[in-house]
């Protein structure tokens, strides 16, 4: 199977996608001349033209609301936000336009709508560029939110986002865009709402995404060498939230480890465990332990934005805790 | 305009205006729950302009959404059904009074969040151009709306991309409480336009012909040569919602516009310039009202939606 | 002590501080010649005159936004909010600036600024207009996010809002105004970040807050007819989040059950859990059962309103399932 | 303007241009990090607006904040300890290039969100009105910004409540890799002030003088009449950030902007009609340079905040 970055394989889906669906195309700010702020959409411009491939001054409001007035209109929009803390611009449009508007009037139309949107911190851009809000956009029922960790996924889930027609925030991470992973050449979906086991072990679950299922999967493969052998389970998509995996997975370990990038209060993590105990309550021989942003804005200092953010060794020390 | 077409207007203004009395009713029975803005006072405005579209054109408006979903050509049952909560509403009772659509007609609502539905116009005009459709989006808005951000970015971005959309400014002098020039830094909301470099003009929003002709000649210029801005001065005759205090406007102010009734100056118009009588127009009055009768009859005895539902319409897939 | 309403609670804070400090100011819409659309400060246009009592331009993003430049320039501004659904229009000033601007310059100012914001479901407001997310502005470090549920917690916490040089988004519940209860007549003040035992009870710790406190509170007295005796603790404050009281009462008690009006999927109770496992394992008898919004956009249609919110038998059916 | 002050105008365009080339340097080596946008080719800008006001009107800019900052009267040093993420920095090293600020100058940021200042600056205005200050607050945003909410919402509430601000566009023809007119309706950007009914013009911006003449002239016009909008015609030399691919712009294009450099205009006039030698100004550029250098060392030799401070700063309470 070819290896691939991150970048190549979201960039490889939405080609084939724009290829496939004449009524796909991408908006938003520099995905045109530029060719995409993180080189996404590079040569998208001069392959499919203006039309398709549509730079947007900068509004973030009506980006996302015009995309959802197309999306109205039959046409399946992909926009993008140049980060997701921008997202915070057009909260409105997403949380009440792109998932309430198929309710509230009762499925006269759909919203086929993809809002691509890159979070993570650890790049010192300050306390407003290195959010990773996700949970926000994963409390709102009527979108669907998804974020994979690696190249595979990352190429199978946004080419569904694309097709289902319901509205999709797909939130990639900046950092991970240099992973590299192995793609398969046919044209594969993978399915939204499954979540996956990326590495099986028996001595304790750790549930992340993202970014954090990469410093997850590093954690296990130090810890493996200290004789813990752990699985790691990738959420995938954070709604809907699909926890049989995860509740199997916790029913033979009996110990959990959240890993999240995001802040831990109100975070991902606090959904995670209490399902687990609702779910499988009799099977935790340790308090579910979460491992997550500390609860400050990031600095731009790096000591300090390294010091707030998850690294390997919290993940580890927390598998330590909770065996 | 032939008389048919004249006598289907008056009909609808006067469908628009018993359906408003009906529902301000049907509210203090409640009947009718959450939030109702009546039309009363501004039907010139929204008959005027639908009339002049044609059928592909896309309509889409704000709360204040009755009228206008009249005049795209809703049957005032599934009207009455939806401002009743009702399984047989338009919106299958999920959306209520201020999510009126029927896409079939080419009306996509009736929007809640103000000036939200700017952005979604643009969306809409940015399918029909990359479709090569000919269609315009019509997209009616309060003189409150033009103050927030989405007025900003959905305009600028109809010029920068020129896409088919006639934005509508109903006028009416008031956003809940504020008088225009109390929120606006121009009271003559057109001006606004003028800093988009997007050609506009104002009409008086009170006389449907003046409304009518003005929205045929914009719609020419919006399907050759991109977005265009009418302004109609209009006024309202109710309070913003059931339970406003009207502490902010006196009762002169209101009954010098009620002297401006849109549908009393079209039916001085009918008679006097027309030749039209007064019992033939009489004859369109009981139709609207027996119109009405029979909508409330419908929705009165549909069914609510089925508990077993509540989870429908939250996602396709 | 006298007894007033929540309305009443709350206009009293208002007014009492504006009196108090003439750096205190009102903007929003309809706060001035209408009275406010709750009718929270009616008739304080005319005695606080223009000046102070700003009516504005419907333009969220510009309320919040001149808000903080006031309070950056000193003022201690009162920023209301319609509804919080709006909140959504000025996320980005609440979360990127309110929350963010003092750390973001080394402390070099402060950000003294209240948020006034109204929500909640049951009234037939629709999809966009009924919600309550709070836990999505909780989620964000910066902010102080308050939320009573009784006329004298009310008018103490708005009082130490807008005197503390933080930034505060104070939740008020629409449904919640006509509530009336006892208010001390002299100038006091609720602690921010202080969770309240509002009923003793041995058999079951209900944690909650605003609105479904009362929810909870009326559980409670149903529940004890059948011998069942509820503890409630009102959480008050989202965060910073005091799990003190919630904790000594789990550890009695051994059972909870957390009720929240917003959307149970990432919501309130997931952390309330997650950190109740966290600080006191081994005293759960039985898993913690969450109380919530069900995860739909809440319908016109009064039935499945209804049915979408937790109602008192909701609380009661819980309870039950934990005892 | 008397030859000391001319002379201090040339210094500091001279300290920002070499402040930035330093930066440009350290950024490459590793020393500073995230989001880097220099200023060179708009020293004109900031240096003739800012040498306009009086120390207690207030000043606000977006990211592109280093000549700005300098202009207020930062010293190099706090603002390269900031870019070093040192403790000495201006904002504590917690905020970096993006967050220069000093409120004892009056000179409020250094924001990274676009457009999201422009709200702060409406009410940082509504502040010194309220107290009955006689300050304006200038508030300095790019072309590209001018086209969002924001930018419509804070203008018109500075025109509702006759808040004293000079907003200033420095309309550097791109946003990004976004030429004006394929972002903004208009390409002159003060037609935008039109829609408001507020009074503008546009000026040279790679001229200081002209610049500076512009603001005087409208500082004393909001000082006593309300709002003003100002657009100020420049060129950014660089990219918009460290690692802009520049595809978007030919190289023709900038070496034609780059002969009219504004210290290059600057200079020239200094020396044809105001008599002054090359020496003297040779001197000027010696001594910034010499305080860059000891700017550097500083930041150099100055801590990281103390890890233990990581919770510092997040409430004051
Ligand atoms: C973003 C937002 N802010 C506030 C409100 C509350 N609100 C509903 S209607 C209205 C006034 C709108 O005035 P205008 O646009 O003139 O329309 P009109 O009601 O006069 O038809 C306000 C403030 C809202 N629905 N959405
Ligand atoms: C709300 C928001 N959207 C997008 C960005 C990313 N961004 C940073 S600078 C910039 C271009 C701004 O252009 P302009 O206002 O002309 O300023 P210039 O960089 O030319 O000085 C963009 C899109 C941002 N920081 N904030
Ligand atoms: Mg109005
Ligand atoms: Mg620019």
């Amino acid at each position: 199977m070819p290896v691939m970055t991150m970048r190549e394989a979201i960039s490889q889906a939405l080609w084939e996608e724009m290829e496939r669906d004449p009524n796909v195309f991408i908006m938003g700010e520099e995905v045109g001349v530029w060719g995409g702020t993180y080189a996404v959409t590079k040569g998208f411009y001069d392959h499919f033209g203006p039309e398709r491939v549509r730079d947007t001054p900068i509004s973030e409001g009506v980006i996302v609301g015009a995309a959802n007035g197309a999306a109205m209109a039959g046409l399946r929009p992909v926009a993008e936000l140049m980060t997701i803390n921008f997202a915070f611009l057009a909260m409105d449009q997403i949380v009440n336009h792109s998932a309430k508007l198929h309710f509230m009037f009762g499925g006269q139309f759909n919203l086929p709508i993809v809002i691509r949107a890159v979070g993570g911190g650890g790049r010192q851009l300050g306390a407003t560029h290195s959010q990773t809000p996700d949970v926000v956009f994963a409390h709102f029922p009527g979108l669907k939110v998804v974020a994979p960790g690696t190249p595979h996924d990352a190429k199978g889930l946004l080419k569904a986002a694309i097709r289902t027609d319901d509205p999709v925030m797909f939130i990639e991470n900046a950092t991970l865009y240099q992973t590299r992973g192995e793609v398969p050449e046919d044209d594969y979906i993978e399915p939204i709402g499954v979540s996956k086991i990326q590495r099986s072990g028996e001595d304790v679950t750790i549930v992340s995404y993202s970014k954090m299922l990469q410093t997850s999967l590093q954690a296990a493969d130090l810890l493996s060498k200290e004789g813990i052998d752990a699985e790691v389970v990738d959420l995938r998509t954070l709604r809907p939230l699909d926890m049989d995996p995860i509740v199997q997975s916790f029913k033979r370990t009996n110990r959990a480890v959240i890993v999240e990038e995001g802040w831990g209060t109100y975070g991902i993590g606090a959904e995670i465990a209490a399902r687990l105990y609702e779910q499988a309550f009799d099977y935790a021989d340790a308090p579910i332990v979460r491992v997550a942003q500390k609860d400050v804005p990031l600095a731009y200092n790096e000591t300090l934005e390294k010091l707030a953010l998850p690294q390997v060794n919290d993940v580890i020390r927390s598998v330590k805790e909770v065996l | 305009m032939d008389k048919k077409n004249l006598f289907d207007l008056y009909y609808e203004m006067v469908l628009v205006r018993r359906l408003e009395e009906a529902s301000a009713r049907l509210y203090q029975q409640g009947k009718i729950g959450g939030f109702l803005h009546l039309y009363i006072g501004q039907e010139a405005v929204g008959s005027g302009i639908v009339a002049a579209r044609k059928p592909h054109d896309r309509v889409i408006t704000a709360y204040r959404d009755h009228g206008v979903a009249i005049s795209c050509g809703m049957d005032p049952k599934v009207i009455m059904a939806e401002l009743l909560g009702k399984e047989t509403g338009c919106s299958k009772g999920r959306g209520g009074s201020m999510h009126l659509a029927d896409v079939e007609l080419n009306f996509w609502g009736g929007h809640a969040i103000v000036g939200a539905h700017l952005p979604l116009a643009s969306g809409m005009a940015m399918a029909d151009k990359y479709r090569n459709a000919d269609a315009v989006t019509i997209c009616m808005f309060g003189d409150g709306a033009t103050n927030i951000g989405y007025f900003h970015e959905a305009l600028n971005l109809s010029m920068v991309w020129e896409l088919p959309v006639l934005w509508v400014c109903e006028n009416n002098q008031y956003g809940m409480g504020t008088a225009v020039d109390r929120a606006s830094a121009v009271s003559e909301i057109r001006q606004k336009a003028e800093g988009f470099g997007m050609p506009n003009s104002r009409v008086d929003g009170m006389d449907i012909i003046q409304v009518y002709e003005a929205t045929k000649a914009a719609l020419e210029k919006v399907r050759t040569g991109g977005p265009y801005f009418l302004e109609a001065v209009t006024y309202r005759f109710r309070g913003h919602s059931m339970g406003d205090p009207e502490r902010y406007r006196e009762s002169e102010e209101i009954e010098k516009w009620q002297k401006d009734d849109p549908i009393g100056i079209f039916r001085q118009r009918l008679i006097e310039s027309e030749g039209i009588s007064t019992d033939e127009l009489d004859v369109q009055e009981g139709k609207a009202e027996a119109a009405i009768e029979e909508a409330i009859q419908f929705a009165d005895s549909s069914p609510d939606p089925d508990p077993a539902t509540l989870y429908d319409y939250v996602y396709v897939e």
